[in-house]
């Protein structure tokens, strides 16, 4: 699966080297060509290479999920281990908050901002990241606060050591290993959502390409020509299945210790 | 006289949904040089909850707590650490599970690191010097342990605070830890304070012995007056229970 | 008394996914006698027991169990369901373990007495609970077990065990988790509930001072072997064995 | 058990008012005016004039924490304003979509939550079985779908290619199948998963040990184990409740059902505000019960769990 994965990633990263046509290049002439030599996934209703279009989607769906796990990881652990490590008004009060927007309603938060700042990609990865940060900051402030009690870290406290210290020496390290297993299993999750939200229009705007945007538009379509659809939506499940598969794999592992 | 460590009506309540319940209530106690004290309790007895109150790592709501002239109350460990060290009941998780023993040992110590005395200290402690290269998931609870005595010893402090240390190790680990405090207390003049719900163990080790029970000190003196003629209700409902398990 | 052998384990290996824990273990159980094994963690005497309830992820694989005259380790789970509880009973360590601690006490008696076509039967619950030193037996049918004590919980475990009448009971360090005075007294109790029953019992302790106080036999568990079995006195007194010798040199006693 | 469900509520009331300042806002930082926008969008020419009287009509020259105020009061009494498009009153309308979300929501969670609780228990009973396998598989590839890819897909063989159910949901019965199918299914996989985990999670309790040695029939260990487990699933489900609004959003606009969330997808474009802040509110409204509901619930069913 790894190497599906990677294979993924690839293809994507150097869409410009795999892809045989300029995925924005109309063409009156070749409207929605079915698939053929010069265009291995057929056209769309604008003659746009399907095949072109689906690595070039890939490419933003990819790059903009892991950016945005990336941010939400950075963002939540930091502010999980210090909520952790230090308690107090602070840290319950960020409880709260986080309890309450666990599983917030992305849609809504997308849609609100959305409907006020107009679609985007800014707004899709907003709603995506408000909730998602937070369930990187609830699963490094519950193991910060387990390390914290453990006898290893009690020890170092006799040793006068800084805080500072005790954070990046004995925290951080060790609860790299399930934070960074949740940031696996939430890039599937992540491709939905941001897919989900250029379908409905509130991501990315067209001509740019992105799988979920290229599916909203050839829907209309479909029955004179159904390959533009279904590639990039096989082009999604199957990335999707390969992450999610990946976190699985690597959770699994990580319980059986 | 002087003593080496004394607290004096130390009280300690928790509140945990919004239930009080006294942990500590009125407990005083002192250690000499040179010696150990156990105190024994069964669970909830406030045993660990006196050890760590005194280690620094909980704060007490009342009471006194002097080392030599200095009240160090309120203070946490980072200060106890200078005069005391602490040694926890899980021997496997007192080590970072990424760390050498080596890299362990040296981080205890506040002042100039010397390898050769580490090194002495290993053999000291009954272990060999190639166990500081592992990491804790490659030792066993009984050198781990071991372990962590000489982790406490390199920090050149004269106190041990021992929470439970032999419980969660096999019955010959148990032994040699107790031989070895008993042979560090010789000669090095080590002073300890030994918690264990354990009476039988305690007799073996400690010269003064504290029963605790409900958070109070139910009786206090040296071992074998204790134990041969105790006061207390409790104490001898302990020493009837602890009878019936030896032969 | 009658020397009646009533479980016969016979030259029994048995391993958890790969480790080997149990090897070639050979011991026989007379009617109506005390058994205590003793052993350190890793031992395998607890393994020993759950093989004979037959825990699904130990894997039997050489040796049986004889009981009665049939190989339990080799029943279909159905049979073994009828086995267990009414013929051999198993208490384990953790006082918690033996009840949904969600729910009452009586309606999982109600549950394990209907699981083996019996009545439920106020009265001989309340004699059990008398022995057992348990007052009010009405209000602590009625309560459930997260509510109560260490103690309590593994005094109703006995009774639950008990209410069934087996033959034999397994108990897999039924006192190391109660602090030492809950605990002599809980072994005092079920040594009279064994008086009244004469049901056999086979007592698994890491602490031999506890087995030297109770059992008529003692066997002795090293790495996965039983390597002394014998006598009370015999084994005390008299070990054969370096381990048992080890053994009873490193526990502590009480120093007066 | 009373001073909690108190502080629940307390907790809810504080929740709600803090989510409707934030929509305000939202609202208030919004690049765009409304007025110039509500009047465009009427085709009257825009003067300097016209507009400040429509914006002295629409309160918006009043100081903000007054124009909150009156807001908040107005919504509390259960009107949302009317609409910058057809000044129509919002609340019937948010009414209207919101009833036929309810069906739909509902009957995709009735569904799914039948069908995974069943196919959950089930598996985690028989695990490492072949019946353990196909579903732990179904699970996996259903949770792994995106609802509009399922609708898309459904929608071109059944609506298209088979022409069996409408392309278009009526709001009618048979207009119900396609969108509760897509809604219900990626829902399905996810349930399984997480209830398969938590049956055998809690099989692994020292109490089942216990009970088995006593001979307990295994028909009574399971309900112990479900019966433990409910307050957990609940909160499972209440976690996802977020996911269903989203989803439902999608499902409605591709199938044009008349919800809430086509609504405001309609809405989005011309910037009708009302209807926005409105769907916001009575959305993050029912999340925020919800899972307060469920917590109350899970506390009930298990004392245990702290303060």
């Amino acid at each position: 699966m790894i190497v599906f994965a990677a294979a993924v990633i690839i293809m994507t990263l150097f869409a410009g080297v795999f892809a045989p046509n300029d995925p924005y290049k109309t063409s009156a002439t070749v409207i929605r060509t079915a698939p053929c030599a010069d265009y291995p996934f057929g056209t769309d209703n604008l003659g746009r290479c399907v095949f072109s279009r689906v690595l070039y989607g890939g490419r933003t769906t990819i790059a903009a999920t892991f950016f945005l796990v990336f941010v939400s990881f950075a963002i939540g652990t930091v502010i999980g281990m210090v909520c952790g490590y230090y308690g107090g008004i602070a840290d319950r009060i960020f409880m709260r908050i986080a309890d309450i927007t666990l599983g917030f309603p992305q849609m809504v938060v997308a849609i609100a901002v959305a409907g006020i700042l107009g679609a985007g990609m800014k707004g899709a990865m907003i709603a995506l990241g408000i909730t998602m940060w937070i369930s990187f900051a609830r699963l490094a402030r519950s193991h910060t606060y387990s390390i914290k009690n453990e006898a290893y870290v009690k020890t170092v406290l006799f040793t006068g050591k800084s805080d500072f210290y005790i954070i990046m020496v004995h925290i951080f390290p060790n609860l790299m290993g399930p934070v960074l297993t949740n940031a696996l299993t939430q890039i599937g999750t992540t491709m939905i959502g941001l897919s989900g939200l250029s379908f409905l229009g509130l991501g990315i705007i067209p001509p740019t390409a992105e799988w979920g945007s290229m599916i909203s538009e050839a829907r209309a379509y479909i029955q004179i020509a159904p390959w533009s659809v279904f590639y990039p939506a096989a082009a999604t499940i199957i990335t999707i299945i390969i992450f999610n598969y990946l976190g699985d794999v690597v959770m699994d592992y990580r319980e059986a210790g | 006289m002087e003593h080496l460590l004394e607290g004096k009506k130390i009280n300690k309540t928790f509140v945990t949904k919004g239930k009080e319940t006294t942990a500590l209530s009125d407990v005083s106690f002192y250690l000499d040089e040179g010696e150990i004290l156990g105190i024994v309790g069964e669970s909830g007895s406030g045993k660990s909850t006196l050890l760590n109150v005194v280690s620094g790592l909980i704060k007490a709501d009342s009471g006194e707590l002097f080392y030599g002239e200095e009240n160090y109350i309120g203070k946490g460990p980072a200060h106890t650490g200078k005069f005391l060290r602490m040694i926890f009941q899980d021997a496997k998780s007192s080590f970072d599970p990424r760390m050498t023993m080596e890299k362990s040992l040296l981080e205890s110590r506040r002042g100039k690191q010397d390898r050769g005395e580490l090194s002495e200290l290993i053999k000291a402690v009954g272990l060999e010097e190639k166990l500081l290269s592992r990491k804790v998931s490659d030792m066993s609870g009984g050198q781990c342990q071991r372990m962590s005595i000489a982790r406490a010893l390199y920090s050149e402090v004269g106190i041990l605070l021992c929470d439970e240390i032999t419980s969660a190790v096999d019955v010959s680990s148990q032994k040699q830890v107790v031989e070895l405090l008993k042979k560090l207390n010789e000669s090095r003049k080590l002073s300890c304070i030994f918690v264990s719900h354990d009476i039988a163990l305690v007799s073996m080790l400690c010269g003064r012995i504290m029963i605790m029970k409900d958070g109070r000190c139910v009786e206090e003196g040296e071992t074998a007056a204790v134990i041969s003629d105790p006061k207390n209700e409790y104490t001898k409902l302990l020493i009837e229970s602890a009878k019936k398990q030896s032969f | 008394m009658k020397e009646k052998t009533i479980l016969n384990v016979k030259d029994l290996s048995a391993a958890y996914e790969d480790a080997e824990v149990l090897s070639s273990v050979n011991l026989s159980l007379k009617k109506g006698e005390m058994l205590c094994i003793v052993g350190e963690s890793g031992s395998g005497k607890s393994t020993l027991l759950r093989t004979v309830c037959g825990d699904a992820q130990i894997k039997v694989k050489n040796g049986c169990v004889i009981y009665g005259d049939r190989d339990i380790t080799k029943l279909k789970s159905c049979e073994r369901q009828k086995v267990l509880g009414t013929k051999i009973g198993y208490i384990q360590q953790n006082p918690w373990g033996a009840f949904n601690p969600l729910r009452p006490y009586s309606i999982q008696f109600r549950e394990t007495l209907k699981s083996h076509k019996k009545k439920y039967d106020a009265e001989k619950i309340a004699e059990l609970f008398s022995i057992l030193g348990l007052k009010d037996p009405e209000s602590i049918l009625k309560s459930r077990p997260y509510e109560m004590s260490g103690g309590m919980n593994q005094r109703i475990a006995i009774a639950a065990s008990f209410i069934l009448g087996p033959e034999l009971l397994l108990c897999d360090e039924i006192t190391s988790a109660l602090d030492v005075t809950t605990a002599s007294a809980v072994t005092d109790e079920l040594l009279k509930l064994k008086k009244e029953t004469e049901v056999t019992i086979v007592m698994v302790t890491h602490n031999i001072g506890i087995a030297a106080n109770i059992a008529d036999r003692i066997a002795i568990m090293y790495k996965g072997q039983i390597v002394e079995c014998g006598e009370r006195d015999k084994i005390i007194n008299a070990p054969e064995h370096e381990y048992t010798k080890r053994l009873l040199a490193d526990v502590p006693q009480l120093e007066y | 058990m009373i001073r909690s469900v108190l502080k629940k509520l307390a907790e809810i009331i504080i929740i709600l008012v803090v989510l409707s300042f934030f929509v305000f806002v939202l609202l208030y930082i919004a690049p765009g005016d409304p007025a110039e926008k509500r009047l465009t969008s009427q085709g009257i020419v825009v003067t300097k004039q016209v507009l400040d009287a429509e914006r002295e009509r629409l309160g918006l020259l009043k100081p903000f924490l007054v124009r909150y105020g009156e807001w908040l009061f107005s919504v509390i009494k259960g009107d949302f304003g009317v609409s910058f498009k057809d000044d129509m009153p919002v609340a019937p309308k948010l009414y209207k979509g919101l009833v036929n979300t309810c069906i739909l929501a509902f009957s995709s969670l009735m569904l799914s939550l039948s069908l995974s609780f069943t196919l959950g228990v089930a598996s985690a009973v028989k695990k490492d079985g072949i019946f353990d396998h196909i579903v732990r598989i179904f699970s996996f590839v259903a949770n792994s779908l995106p609802n509009f890819l399922i609708s898309v897909l459904l929608m071109y063989f059944f609506c298209i290619k088979l022409d069996i159910f409408p392309v278009i949901a009526a709001g009618d019965l048979q207009g119900l199948v396609m969108p509760v199918l897509s809604l219900a299914i990626p829902m399905t996989g996810r349930f399984t998963r997480q209830i398969r985990a938590e049956i055998l999670n809690r099989m692994n309790e020292d109490y089942v040990t216990g009970m088995k040695g006593r001979g307990v029939k295994n028909r009574y260990i399971i309900l112990n184990v479900v019966r433990n487990s409910l307050g957990h699933i609940f909160t499972i489900v209440a976690l996802q409740i977020g996911t269903l609004m989203g989803g439902s959003v999608v499902i409605e606009t591709i199938f044009r059902w008349p919800g809430i969330g086509k609504l405001v997808m309609d809405s989005i474009s011309a910037r009708d505000y009302p209807v926005i802040m409105g769907f916001v509110l009575i959305m993050g409204a029912i999340y925020v019960v919800v899972n307060s509901l469920s917590d109350v619930l899970d506390r009930t069913l298990d004392p245990r769990i702290s303060e």
